[in-house]
C-alpha cells in the first residue's frame, strides 16, 4: 500500500523549495529539469546556491531571473552552441552583481554527488595535481594515501538540501525508470535532502515492475514525483522528443542582451501558468520539428517460478 | 576536388594520427568527425566512447553534440558519469584523448578556465568540464586547434585548467598523471608533436603552402623545429568524398 | 569491424589463467561463474588467491580440488544452506593444510571492487570502528577527513589479475548483457586485468544494440567470451532457470566426509569433458526442477530521428 | 490453534515489533517471513530492501534465499550491490535492519565469525556479509534468535564482528555509527531491549509461561529485569493463519 507522491509541479517547489538553500538540478545534456527550474523561476525563489555540472540555458535563465546567489559547477558553456552570456555578465562584469562560483571538473562533481549519495566526507580523484583549480577552490584538498602512494586529491561530499531530476516515467510512489544517458541522475537522488523527480509520464505500478532493472531511484528516495511532459526541453528525453539545438543556439544570441533575455523570461517563463503554458508559448506546431520516430528495445525475460 | 577548407584539413590531418589507436575519448565537435573519418579509413577498430557514457556508437546521422540521445539509439552500451569517469576513464581504458583549449604552452598545458584576471576574468570560458580528468588519465592527448595564433599558443597560459604532466611533477603533493600529456596538436597550419615528460611541442609537419617561419611567428613561444619537417599530404579525393558526403553532409562540424 | 573474442572455456582459463594469480570470480548469488571454476579444477591450476564475497559451493569445489592457497572474502557460510565443510577444515583443523583468510565485510569487499574499477588506493568507508575486524586484518586502515570529520577507515583497492563472471548474454566483441540481481559484476570486471565473462548465449549485435542501458561491461574492458548454457548452476540466472536449492543443501551434507567430497569432483568435475557434460552428469531430467516459465519485460522506447 | 512452535513465536513477536517502522532491511530466513507479516498485519507500509539489491519485491512465493531469482521478478527496483551498500544502507535509507548472530553482549555486540582461538578456531562461522554494515547505518537493529542459552547470551564475545555503539565509542579512532545498534533481541523466551549507547539489554517481555529468572538463567550476564516486566500476547489465530496458510505453507522458514 505505497503512498501517492504526485504533485503538481507548483505544489512540488512551494513544499521543498525554499529561499537560501542548495538545491542541485540534474541532467547532462539529457533528461534536464528544465520545467522545475521555470518553476523556480515563477514562484520568484532567491538566494540559491545551484549545483549543476553543465551549466546551460537554464543556468542562465535562473540567474538572469535573480534566483541564484552561487553556483557550484564544472562546466559553464552552452554545449556546443556558444556562450553563456548571463553567466558571463555576471562574473567578468559583476552586472547586475557578482556570482560567487565555487568550480571543480566534470569528474570531481561526480565524486561529489556519489560521496553524498554514500554519506561519506569525501572522495578521492586522481586529478588536479598540477591544476590552477586547486588554488582557486580551497575544497579541494588532498589526504596521504595509507598504503603508501603518497598524497591524493579529494573532493567534499556534495548534499544538496533539495536535489531536482528529470526522468522518463514513475510510478505514483515515486519508483523511477530511466533509459539513454543516465549522468549523475541516480548519486544526486540519493544524495539530496529532498528529492523531487520530474517525469514524462506516471506509468501503471506493472509497467514499472515488468522490468525493475531499469528503475534508477527506489521509491524510499523520491519525496514528490511531478508529471511534467516536455519538461526537458530544450533537451531531449530518449524515445520521447529530440534536442532542441535551435532553441540552443538561438539562447546564446538572445542572451547577448541583457533586456531581451529578461523580456523573454517574462514574457515565457513568468507569463506562462504552467509548463504546458511556456511550451503552448513557443508557437504553434512548434513541437513538430523535435518530434521522433519509435524504436523498441527487444524485452527481456525476468522468468517465474512454475 | 580543390578548394579544402581549414576544418576539412583538420579532420583530416586528426583521422590520419589516429592510426592503431583503438580506444578514443571524443569531445564534440571535429575530433567526433575525425573518429569517424578514421573508422572508414586508417582505423576500422578504433572505437569512440563520449563523455555523456555512450560507447560503441553507431550513429545513423552525425550527433549533434556529446550528448545528442541519437548516439544512444543503436548504440552497444552506455554508461552512467560515475562509471564513465571512474572506471573508464580514471580507469585507463581510454588510449586517446581529444581536447580543445583557448590557450596551450610549450609542454602542452590547457587553459579553458579563465582568459584574464581569476577574480574578475577579462573572458570566462567553460572550464574543465571533464578535460583535466582526460588529460591526467587518457594514455595520450590529441589538441586540434582551429586557428594557430600567437594569442593562443602562449608562452604562459592565464589559468593552467589542464596541466601537462611536468607541470603537475613541478607541482607535486598528489598523484601523477598516468598518460603522457599532450603528444598532437593539430592546426589549420600543421601538426606539433612530443613525448616525455620534459619534451617540448615541436613542429614535425606543416600543411601544404606553409613554412616553418610562419608557424613560428603564429606562436607565442620560441617553437623548435624537427629536423625532418614534413608536408602534410593534402587531403585525398576519397577523405574529402567521406567526409562531404557520407560524414556531414549538412556542415554541421565543417563549418 | 569489433574482435570476435569468442573462445571456449578451457582455450579461454588456458590463456587466462595461471597458477599463482589472483582471481576472483564473483556472483552474489545470481551469475555465478560455476563452470569457469570448475575448468579451473579441471585444469589443475594451484596457488590462487581467490577473491569471491560470498564463500558457497564454487570456493568449497576450488578448495578441496587443491586450487587455492588464499581466501579473500566477506561471507563464508553456504548461503541458508549449511557450513561449507571443506573450508571450515582447513581453517578449524588446516586439514589438509591452513588457508590465508584474508577478510571484510560486504561493504569493505565492494568498496574494494569500485576502488580497484576507479584505480583509486583506497577507498573510505564508513564501517569497521569497534570491529575485531580491524585487528584481525591490517589492510582496513585509516585516514584523517580533512574537511574536520576525525578518522575514517579505508580499505585497499582490490585489482585481480584476472576476473571472471557469469551474464546472460554477450556479443562476440564482448559488451555484456545481463538483468536481475547484479551484484558486483561491473565492478570486478573494471578491475580486473583480464576479464573472461561466461554467458548463457551469445546474441546478435542488433539485440544487445536494442537495449544500450542494458549493457553492464563494454567491450573495450572484456578479453573473452565463453558460450556456457547453464553455466552459473547451482545458482540461478534471471530468465533462464531457478536456483538449485536442493543441491546446496546436499553439498553441506556431502562435504562434511572429505573423502566424498574428493570422490564427487573427480567425477562430476575431473571426469568431464567440459560443461555440458557436468550437467549431463548430473543425470537425466536432473533439469526438469529447474526450468522457469517466461515474463517478458515492456519494452522501452530508444526512439528515432525522423 | 494450539501447538504453536517457536519459529512461529518468533515471527509472529518480531512482525509486532515492526509497528510504524518503514524501510527494514531483511536478512533471509525468519526476518523475511516477519516483515511479510507486518506488511499484511501491522504495518501495511513497510517496504523490505534485500542484501541483493532488491527494493519493492512483491514475490509470488516465499523467497528462498535474499538471493532468490523469484525476488526481482515483480519487484519495483533491483539495485546493484555498489549502490545497495553505499547508497542505500551507508545513505541511511534504512530505518529496521535485522541481524543474526552466534553470541550477543550485553550492549548488543554480535559476533558471526568465530568461536575460540581466532589463529585456529574451534568454530568457523559465515562472518560478516553485511552485518558490519547494517549494524552501522541502520537507525535500530532487530535480533532474531531461535534459542535463548548462556552460550549465546555471553559476557564477553570471543570475536566482536558487528560492535554496539557502546564498543565503537571505547575504540574511537574511526565514524561511529549512525543509529542506536541493537534495540531489540527476539528469542524464544521474551524480548529484550535498549535504547541509549550506555544501555543494556533489559527483558521486558516473556512468551506465556516464561519467567524471568529462567531467562536469567539462560543469559551469560546478570539480566536486567525491566519494572514492568510484560507477557506477551500468543499468536492469534489470524496471525498463525496468514503464516501457515499464506506466507510460508511449505515452511521453509517455519521449520
Amino acid at each position: 500500500m505505497p503512498t501517492d507522491k504526485t504533485l503538481s509541479l507548483a505544489e512540488a517547489m512551494t513544499r521543498y523549495v525554499r529561499d537560501g538553500q542548495t538545491v542541485a538540478m540534474e541532467g547532462f545534456g539529457h533528461l534536464v529539469p528544465t520545467a522545475a527550474a521555470h518553476e523556480i523561476i515563477r514562484q520568484g525563489v532567491t538566494g540559491l546556491t545551484l549545483a549543476r555540472m553543465t551549466g546551460d540555458t537554464l543556468v542562465d535563465q535562473l540567474l538572469a531571473a535573480g534566483c541564484v546567489t552561487k553556483l557550484i559547477s564544472s562546466f559553464v558553456g552552452n554545449s556546443s552552441a556558444g556562450s553563456l552570456h548571463e553567466l558571463r555578465r555576471r562574473i567578468e562584469h559583476h552586472d547586475p552583481e557578482p556570482l560567487e562560483f565555487e568550480e571543480y571538473s566534470h569528474g570531481g562533481m561526480v565524486a561529489r554527488y556519489a560521496a553524498g549519495a554514500a554519506k561519506l566526507p569525501f572522495a578521492p580523484i586522481r586529478s588536479y595535481t598540477g591544476s590552477d583549480l586547486v588554488a582557486l577552490n580551497p575544497q579541494i584538498k588532498s589526504v596521504t594515501d595509507p598504503y603508501g602512494g603518497g598524497e591524493i586529491h579529494v573532493v567534499p561530499a556534495l548534499n544538496p538540501d533539495v536535489s531536482i531530476i528529470h526522468a522518463q516515467r514513475a510510478d505514483r510512489a515515486g519508483n523511477v525508470q530511466a533509459w539513454g544517458m543516465l549522468g549523475v541522475q541516480q548519486e544526486v537522488a540519493f544524495a539530496g535532502g529532498s528529492v523531487i523527480v520530474t517525469v514524462e509520464e506516471v506509468v501503471d505500478d506493472d509497467v514499472v515492475r515488468s522490468d525493475p532493472n531499469r528503475t534508477i531511484v527506489p521509491s524510499h528516495v523520491v519525496d514528490a514525483v511531478v508529471v511534467c511532459p516536455r519538461g526537458a526541453h530544450p533537451a531531449p528525453v530518449q524515445g520521447y522528443y529530440d534536442r532542441d539545438d535551435r532553441f540552443q543556439r538561438e539562447w546564446s544570441e538572445r542572451a547577448r542582451d541583457a533586456a531581451a533575455l529578461r523580456a523573454w523570461i517574462d514574457r515565457h517563463i513568468r507569463g506562462t501558468e504552467d509548463h504546458a503554458g511556456f511550451i503552448a508559448s513557443l508557437g504553434e506546431g512548434y513541437w513538430d520539428r523535435l518530434e521522433i520516430d519509435e524504436q523498441l528495445s527487444t524485452p527481456v525475460d525476468y522468468g517465474r517460478r512454475r | 576536388m580543390t578548394d579544402t577548407t581549414s576544418s576539412e584539413l583538420l579532420a583530416v590531418t586528426a583521422a590520419r594520427e589516429l592510426a592503431r589507436r583503438r580506444v578514443v575519448f571524443a569531445g564534440h565537435g571535429l575530433p567526433t568527425l575525425a573518429v569517424s573519418l578514421a573508422q572508414r579509413t586508417v582505423s576500422p577498430e578504433i572505437e569512440i566512447v563520449y563523455e555523456s557514457g555512450v560507447t560503441g556508437a553507431h550513429p545513423v546521422d552525425l550527433p549533434q553534440s556529446i550528448a545528442d540521445s541519437m548516439l544512444v539509439t543503436g548504440a552497444e552500451c552506455v554508461l552512467g558519469m560515475p562509471q564513465l569517469f571512474s572506471y573508464v576513464l580514471q580507469g585507463r581504458r581510454i588510449d586517446v584523448g581529444f581536447l580543445g583549449a583557448a590557450q596551450i604552452d610549450r609542454y602542452g598545458g590547457l587553459n579553458s578556465s579563465i582568459i584574464g584576471d581569476w577574480a574578475k576574468p577579462k573572458a570566462r570560458l567553460p572550464g574543465s568540464g571533464g578535460a583535466i580528468e582526460v588529460m591526467a588519465n587518457a594514455g595520450e592527448i590529441f589538441v586540434v586547434m582551429r586557428r594557430h595564433t600567437a594569442r593562443t599558443f602562449v608562452e604562459e597560459l592565464d589559468f593552467c585548467t589542464s596541466p601537462s604532466p611536468r607541470r603537475a611533477r613541478e607541482a607535486g603533493g598528489g598523484v601523477q598523471p598516468h598518460g603522457k600529456g599532450v603528444t598532437r596538436v593539430i592546426t589549420d597550419l600543421g601538426i606539433m608533436a612530443r613525448d616525455g615528460i620534459d619534451d617540448e611541442l615541436e613542429l614535425v609537419a606543416v600543411h601544404p603552402g606553409v613554412t616553418a617561419e610562419q608557424v613560428r611567428a603564429a606562436t607565442g613561444w620560441d617553437l623548435k623545429v624537427a629536423d625532418d619537417l614534413a608536408e602534410l599530404a593534402p587531403p585525398s579525393g576519397d577523405e574529402l568524398r567521406l567526409l562531404r558526403e557520407e560524414l556531414d553532409p549538412n556542415r554541421i562540424y565543417l563549418r
